[in-house]
């Protein structure tokens, strides 16, 4: 299903929400709204809350107040696992890999199964293996598909993770930095391998610091400071806005 | 090249596979008939009953990684529910077995939904608290359990001489090790079994991509439990005497992880393995220094050197060996990462979204190589 | 007069759970600060128990005087303990093995202490083991009471050493990254080892202690293992203060529970805080914020 | 390994089986009743042997373990095919071993299976080698009391019984007859075997400051509660344990605090019984210190078998173990505790006498007419 | 002879019995420069800093520092003779606070005075680890986490200084201090090994650039010849050459 000339539809939408640790207001009433079939840039100054934000919208900590919805109906406060299934896939900023399993198998483990058949199912038949295989080559580490996780290099971790979320097809896709220690040739790689996913319907959501990748791909930009969205926007226009500068690139 | 070579040592692994299970089989099957004389057949029994034993621990220590040092816990309980199933409300023997393992299940769920609320360490400790609080009810509820007295089971087959007594039971246990084996079986292969993996390696990341983490935990835990309840329950029925000290014991719980961890947590035949090495080291040890504490420091010092020297067990240890002999395996990294550079090159001239489908080898060849 | 029973457990709850802080704040140190499940540590303070019992046998002085010889002793088991096996196992799987690895030292212990010592009951004889001084109509032991003093002392000791020394920033910092750790210029196999052996130090102190007052066979680490990982747990894993508060408030409860439970109930109070913990609060009640972590 | 002594060939010698705990939990009785048996051997053998042939003890340690018992009979029957077996140490361990035993026709003699529980499992190869079993080994001492004029009887007993059948059947015997004779019960309390720890117990005694404490104690559980109830200062009037007092490392282990405390025993070495002079005497130059109530137990033991055996004119495994034991249901046995007899389940019919420390020494002083000294009460403090 | 206070030359290594990463590879850095190392991923970047500090001991070839040939010497003696090296990833540790982190990295400096201007220095460059002082540094955001850790390795003043990846998750403005600090420790005479997959913005600040591939110094030469040449550009330095990398942050 490709979104081409559908109404824009709304994919995944925060209202007011807030947490804090502490002293800290990591996010502080965060109102934001995801367009379907887009690709979205989250970016900002360290530390102003977009891990947070993902943690809070993917359920892996409790937002202190505040509403998740994703395509209309509330996902607030449901357990990660559920919202994952409900069609959310994420990556890790600091990226997490099952280290102790080969890289092949890091890619089958996401395949989403659902029904007790699938489960009891066998996990390792050809046509599931083609499909990891097929994405540890979009993301140009399936020579390494037999060596221990642990055992490649960093930026290769970071690609393998990114090749696990794409296994499990979500419709919606949060990058934490997807681009951070990835070679350069190879970031223009996954630039292309999202824009393909998103001609193919899929959504993303992408917090970068690499404002390259950032301007080249995203149809639409939202800044982050101090825990709450400052300004948003096409990139061309974000990158120009004073606020912008002065909080996040810095003059 | 690589797929052929591959495809030559999967179609001989196979066969080898098939061969030395058969022989296997056929060894224990035969067993009875050629131990020299009722005590070694006894010793039989009781090495069978660890087999099915650490079997049974390994749903939840070779799939999620959890070391539960408690699970004597449900062994006591499997064979005091079988004995006080038959004192209490005289069932027969084999209905009063089963209902215990399934009772000792339902009671899993509760204590498996708090201990599996902690990781590591924690869990160990609680695991092992499993066991003394067992130990303490047990020991101190006398009137219901006998308590120090230990509490008589009573015969299943009365009219049986103690050498086709141990015969019957060795054939039993033998049948209830095939049903745990080929559940573990099922379990590793499934998707399931894929699911647990990646809670032992990363929990929260494996929620992170959709897997209930704590139902899976959960429900393999109960399993685990429900196999280790009937494995005391068998156990109760062909001892005879139950008492808490020994049903409770964190020895018992230990030995279980020793035999997995000896033969391989995550080989199928790793814990039965590993339990006919213990096993027979144990009563070894019991005749030759049967009169000193010395069986104590040999078993000390041989899981010592399992935990030192075979982290992962006798199996992938063997593995390793071979692999040494096999050079294509250190060359992987090497030779594909050439293939790196020219692909880099080639697909950055005729990148025109290739779609992702190449031609590679057989789906077992990945297996093999997948268990390293 | 149950006024005065109450006050006289109270006592002893007291004078026991100072024993119980000192040795689960070894356990402590190993085990929240190195990632060392120590089952062994019981054992170890039964070998100290021991080695004071036949000390005391052999020369007929007082069983104290063999602190000097076992705790240095002890310490230099630890470090070797330490560099010569557990820094054998991977860090990965650290937790998990170490269990099983000390868990056979354990047995070891057990089983050369049986071979040696034989498996008979053994008990100190001291002239002054009956004796008592009275304390507001409480009865307090002699002997108790310089297990307590010795407790409390090295308790504090340890704290000391672990939060404003360079060494306890060191190995808590050797644990949590070694590759850095080295990088900032810590010999971090070194400070782990000795880590260690301060471990193994307290549970010489915690057994000879032990050995004053009571009677010591060699399996009789599996009787203080598991309320010992308890009130860890409670602690919160890592937490010296933790434990200690722990042990105490554990100790005085076990105590005072045995008027109404019997001796045999009463251990359960252990298990029942420690469930009640995982409840509530699984980091513990006292400290370790990231405890759950591991 | 797996030698098959014995069996069949008659100038062979007579392997006998035990298993004792000579580690763990009860291993010091277990240690006095190895000592028995090797005693008895030793005396056999200097006499001729059985029917002719030598004697030989395998001894091996099951640590208490109730698997470890049935582990070790299992092989000392099946695989070393020993011709006869003799009892372990400790109720617990009786029960298993004798089934096993039993699944194997053979005569099962022990020292130590007192507790009712042991003659309630309908063995038919079992047998008693003691004068009564636990319930019955303070009758003379409950008869005293309750013969002791009102105003000087204890009023307030407290009970403190290891969780272990002989050791609890002991006090919860006498706690029966004091409760019958109107003696109220002021503390009861049972403990795991591997309580270390006696103070909390000994804190409720003392609050409840009772008349009486009766302890149901192997060994060193009695020691240490006796420590704990000095470190308290608490003085009653009379105060029984049962085993440790009459074992030989007692008093050194109370010190000099010995004086007044009562228990009961099956066996003296004064008591003018036959063989017992010899026993003695042998025993003595043998290990430098006269027997105790175990070493006694264990050579009646001795001593009941090679009557059947001398009797029958066999002893290998199969039937002739059958005519043991049905000898040994017939007849009455001369030992070194007296002569013995058995019921049907193999509870012996005598009664236990009454000892004391008085000055230093253990003395009988219960029955009248066998006593050694009169019994002290009520107890001076210690 | 040696202007070069590191060397490492024609090292081989490799992890555990796996494959050698690096095959016969030579860098030298002299003092008052920054070398900055290249290449695709899983090339072995990372490797050849872990072989420099000694965190991993090369099968052949010898690490010369500052003349002397420390070949095979452990992290702290490596330290001990003058040179710093930060991990790639996140090394900070976790369940201490800021302070102590901080502090750890002046574990080898006695003199308080120093260490007390340095902590000054540091937390006046980056605000964070003031305002966080107290708190566990495993709470900090990953940005936030990277930044102690640099300002954890400036707390002493080596010789030679080992970067690997120092700017990534890090925002442009954190970017551009530390790639200025970078520079300060070149004109304070420093030797400068920087890894970094930024590779245009690395290359920007350094004198000479090396790209690694395979293990081997594929090619090397003056940073600005490298980032001149397009086939280059391509391969290994990504995206368009130079116009958008300086725009991206002046
Ligand atoms: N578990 C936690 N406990 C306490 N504070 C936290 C926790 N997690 C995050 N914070 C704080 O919340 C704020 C936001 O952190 P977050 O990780 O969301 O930032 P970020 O936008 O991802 O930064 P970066 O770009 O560096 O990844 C930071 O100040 C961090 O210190
Ligand atoms: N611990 C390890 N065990 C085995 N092989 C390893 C290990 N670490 C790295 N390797 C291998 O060594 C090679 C180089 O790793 P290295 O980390 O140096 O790459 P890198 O250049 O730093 O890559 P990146 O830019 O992604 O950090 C990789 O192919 C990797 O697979
Ligand atoms: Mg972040
Ligand atoms: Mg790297």
């Amino acid at each position: 299903m490709t979104l081409t000339d559908a109404p824009p539809r709304e994919s995944l939408a925060t209202v007011s929400l807030s947490k804090s640790f502490g002293g800290v207001k990591a996010v502080d009433d965060a109102t934001v709204t995801f367009v379907d079939g887009k690709v979205n840039a989250l970016i900002g100054p360290n530390g102003s809350g977009k891990t947070t934000f993902f943690n809070c919208v993917t359920g892996m900590i409790k937002p202190d107040s505040g509403s998740v919805s994703y395509r209309g109906n509330d996902v607030t406060g449901r357990s990660p696992h559920r919202i994952a299934r409900a069609g959310i896939g994420r990556s890790f900023q600091l990226c997490r890999i099952f280290p102790r399993m080969t890289v092949l198998e890091n890619v089958l483990v996401a395949h989403r199964t659902d029904g007790l058949r699938s489960l009891l199912k066998g996990a390792r038949n050809d046509d599931e293996i083609e499909r990891a295989r097929g994405y540890l080559r979009r993301v140009g580490i399936d020579h390494l598909e037999r060596s221990e996780a642990a055992d490649i290099s960093y930026g290769q971790q970071k690609l393998l993770e990114l090749a696990g979320v794409l296994m499990a097809e979500p419709d919606l896709i949060m990058l934490d930095e997807p681009a951070g220690g990835v070679n350069p040739a190879l970031i223009g790689r996954i630039g292309t391998l999202i824009r393909e996913l998103n001609a193919e319907g899929r959504t993303f959501v992408v917090v970068e610091h690499n404002m390259e990748m950032v301007m080249s791909l995203s149809d639409h930009v939202i800044v982050f400071d101090r825990g709450r969205p400052i300004a948003e926007g096409p990139p061309s226009e974000v990158q120009t806005d004073p606020r912008v500068l002065e909080a996040y690139l810095g003059v | 090249m690589l797929n052929a070579s591959d495809r030559l040592s999967v179609s001989k692994a196979f066969v080898a596979k098939v061969v030395v299970f058969a022989a296997c089989a056929a060894a224990l099957l035969t067993f009875p008939s050629w131990a020299a004389n009722p005590y070694i057949l006894s010793a039989g029994v009781v090495v069978l009953s660890y087999a099915v034993l650490s079997t049974s621990w390994n749903f939840v220590g070779g799939f999620t990684g959890y070391i539960s040092l408690g699970h004597a816990a449900f062994f006591g309980l499997g064979a005091y529910g079988t004995a006080l199933l038959i004192t209490k409300l005289d069932l027969s023997s084999f209905v009063a077995w089963f209902l215990a393992g399934v009772g000792v299940a339902l009671f899993a769920i509760p204590v498996g939904w708090a201990a599996l609320r902690v990781r590591g360490a924690s869990f160990v400790i609680v695991s092992i608290a499993l066991v003394l609080i067992m130990l303490l009810v047990f020991q101190s509820w006398s009137d219901f359990t006998g308590g120090s007295n230990g509490l008589v089971v009573p015969r299943p087959f009365p009219d049986m001489l103690r050498p086709e007594h141990h015969e019957t039971f060795f054939y039993l246990f033998a049948a209830l090790l095939a049903v745990t084996l080929l559940c573990w079986w099922l379990i590793d292969r499934s998707r399931f079994g894929m699911g647990l993996k990646a809670i032992r390696e990363d929990e929260d990341k494996a929620e992170a991509l959709g897997i209930p983490t704590y139902s899976y935990k959960l429900v393999v835990y109960v399993v685990s439990a429900f196999f280790t309840a009937l494995g005391g329950g068998m156990y109760a029925l062909w001892f005879g005497d139950l008492d808490p000290v020994f049903q409770f014991s964190i020895l018992i719980g230990s030995y279980m992880v020793l035999m997995a961890l000896l033969g391989g947590v995550r080989q199928l035949y790793g814990p039965l393995l590993g339990a006919l090495i213990v096993g027979t080291a144990l009563e070894y040890f019991k005749l030759e220094f049967g009169d000193t504490q010395f069986h104590l420091v040999a078993t000390g010092l041989l899981l010592g050197i399992v935990v030192l020297f075979m982290p992962d067990g006798i199996i992938p240890a063997g593995m390793k060996l071979v692999d040494r002999f096999t050079p294509e395996r250190s060359s992987i990294r090497e030779m594909t990462a050439a293939e790196l550079l020219e692909r880099d090159q080639s697909e950055s001239s005729e990148r025109a979204g290739r779609h992702a489908s190449t031609p590679s080898d057989p789906e077992p060849s990945t297996t093999e190589k997948a268990k390293r | 007069m149950d006024g005065s029973l109450l006050f006289q457990s109270l006592v002893l709850g007291i004078l026991l759970g100072g024993l119980y802080a000192l040795l689960a704040a070894g356990l402590t140190l190993y085990f929240g600060i190195m990632r060392v499940v120590m089952i062994a540590h019981s054992a170890f303070l039964i070998l100290a128990a021991y080695l004071a019992w036949w000390f005391h046998r052999e020369t007929g002085i007082d069983p104290l005087l063999s602190l000097f010889v076992t705790v240095p002793l002890f310490f230099a088991v630890g470090v070797l303990m330490q560099r010569l096996l557990v820094a054998r196992l991977r860090p990965v799987t650290l937790t998990m093995m170490s269990v099983l690895l000390t868990f056979a030292i354990a047995l070891t212990i057990e089983g050369l202490l049986g071979f040696v010592f034989s498996g008979t009951q053994r008990r100190i004889q001291l002239g002054y083991s009956g004796e008592s001084i009275e304390v507001f109509g409480a009865h307090v032991a002699v002997v108790k009471l310089i297990t307590f003093g010795l407790a409390a002392a090295s308790l504090a000791a340890l704290y000391v050493i672990m939060k404003y020394t360079k060494f306890g920033q060191s190995l808590r910092a050797t644990i949590q990254h070694k590759e850095a750790a080295q990088l900032v210029g810590i010999k971090t196999d070194r400070v782990a080892g000795y880590g260690f052996g301060l471990g193994l130090a307290t549970a010489a102190i915690g057994g000879t202690a032990l050995s004053l007052d009571a009677t010591i066979y060699p399996s009789l680490h599996w009787h203080w293992i598991g309320p010992l990982m308890a009130i860890i747990v409670v602690g919160g894993l890592g937490s010296i203060p933790g434990a200690a508060i722990a042990a105490m408030v554990l100790g005085i409860g076990q105590s005072l529970l045995q008027i109404p439970m019997g001796t045999t109930w009463a251990q359960t109070i252990f298990y029942v805080a420690l469930f009640a913990t995982l409840m509530l609060r699984p980091q513990g009640f006292f400290g370790g914020r990231l405890a759950q972590r591991f | 390994g797996g030698s098959d002594s014995g069996s069949g060939d008659d100038d062979g010698p007579i392997t006998i089986g035990v298993s004792l705990p000579l580690t763990g939990d009860f291993a010091e009785p277990g240690k006095g009743v190895q000592r028995g048996y090797e005693a008895w051997a030793a005396d056999v053998n200097d006499a001729g042997g059985l029917l002719g042939r030598k004697v030989e003890l395998k001894i091996l340690d099951d640590q208490s373990n109730a698997d470890r018992v049935v582990a070790d009979y299992e092989s000392l029957i099946a695989q070393d095919e020993v011709d006869l077996v003799f009892g372990p140490f400790s109720t617990r361990l009786v029960v298993p071993s004798a089934r096993v035993a039993d699944e194997y026709g053979m005569l099962f003699v022990e020292p130590a299976g007192a507790a009712p529980e042991v003659f309630e499992q309908g063995f038919g190869n079992l047998f008693y080698a003691a004068p009564a079993v636990a319930n019955d080994h303070y009758n003379y001492l409950a008869e005293w009391i309750e013969a002791l004029p009102a105003d000087q009887r204890p009023k307030t007993a407290a009970y403190a019984a290891m969780d272990d059948p002989f050791a609890m059947g002991t006090a919860y015997g006498l706690k029966e007859k004091m409760e019958a004779a109107g003696i109220e019960t002021v503390v009861d309390e049972k403990y795991p075997p591997n309580t270390t720890d006696f103070s909390s117990i000994a804190a409720k005694i003392e609050a409840s400051n009772a008349d009486m404490i009766v302890g149901g104690t192997q060994y060193q559980d009695a020691v240490n509660l006796i420590v704990a109830l000095q470190q308290l200062d608490y003085q009653p009037k009379l105060a029984a344990f049962s085993t440790a007092p009459t074992n030989p490392e007692f008093p050194e282990a109370i010190g000099d605090k010995t004086e007044g405390i009562l228990s009961p025993t099956g066996y003296t070495e004064q008591a003018d019984v036959p063989t017992n002079k010899e026993f003695v005497e042998s025993y003595t130059e043998r290990n430098g210190n006269p027997p105790g109530e175990d070493e006694a137990n264990a050579y009646t033991t001795g001593q009941v078998v090679a009557a059947a055996v001398e009797a029958v004119g066999c002893a290998e495994q199969g039937e002739c173990q059958q005519k043991l034991i049905d000898w040994l249901h017939e007849n009455e046995v001369d030992t070194v505790v007296g002569p013995l007899s058995w019921d049907a389940d193999g509870r012996p019919q005598g009664a236990h006498m009454i000892q004391q420390w008085v000055g230093g020494e253990i003395k009988i002083v219960l029955p009248e007419d066998v006593k050694e000294a009169d019994i002290i009460y009520p107890k001076p403090a210690w | 002879m040696s202007e070069y206070l590191l060397e490492l030359n024609d090292i081989e290594a490799g992890y555990g019995r796996a494959a050698l990463v690096l095959r016969g590879l030579t860098v030298k850095v002299p003092a008052g420069s920054v070398v900055c190392l290249v290449g695709p991923n899983g090339a072995g970047k990372s490797t050849v800093l872990k072989v420099a500090s000694g965190l991993l001991t090369p099968r052949s070839g010898s690490i010369v520092v500052d003349g002397v040939d420390v070949t095979g010497q452990g992290p702290q003696a490596m330290l001990a003779s003058g040179l710093a090296h930060v991990l790639q990833g996140h090394s900070v540790f976790r369940e201490m606070t800021v302070e102590e982190n901080v502090m750890l990295g002046a574990f080898t400096v006695r003199d308080k005075a120093k260490v007390a201007e340095r902590v000054a220095f540091v937390q006046s460059l980056f605000p964070i680890v003031g305002e966080r002082w107290k708190q566990l540094a495993g709470l900090l955001s990953g940005g936030q986490q990277k930044q102690v850790e640099f300002a954890r390795s400036l707390m002493v003043s080596p010789k030679v200084v080992l970067l690997d990846e120092p700017s990534m998750g890090l925002d442009p403005k954190t970017t551009a201090t530390v790639f200025d600090q970078v520079v300060r420790m070149r004109d304070a005479g420093i030797a400068v090994l920087l890894v970094e997959q930024n590779a245009r913005r690395a290359l920007e600040t350094a004198d000479v650039g090396c790209v690694l591939d395979l293990g081997r110094v594929h090619i090397s030469g003056p940073a600005p010849e490298l980032l001149a040449d397009p086939q280059l550009g391509a391969l290994y330095l990504g995206g368009r050459p130079s116009e958008p990398a300086s725009t991206k942050n002046r």
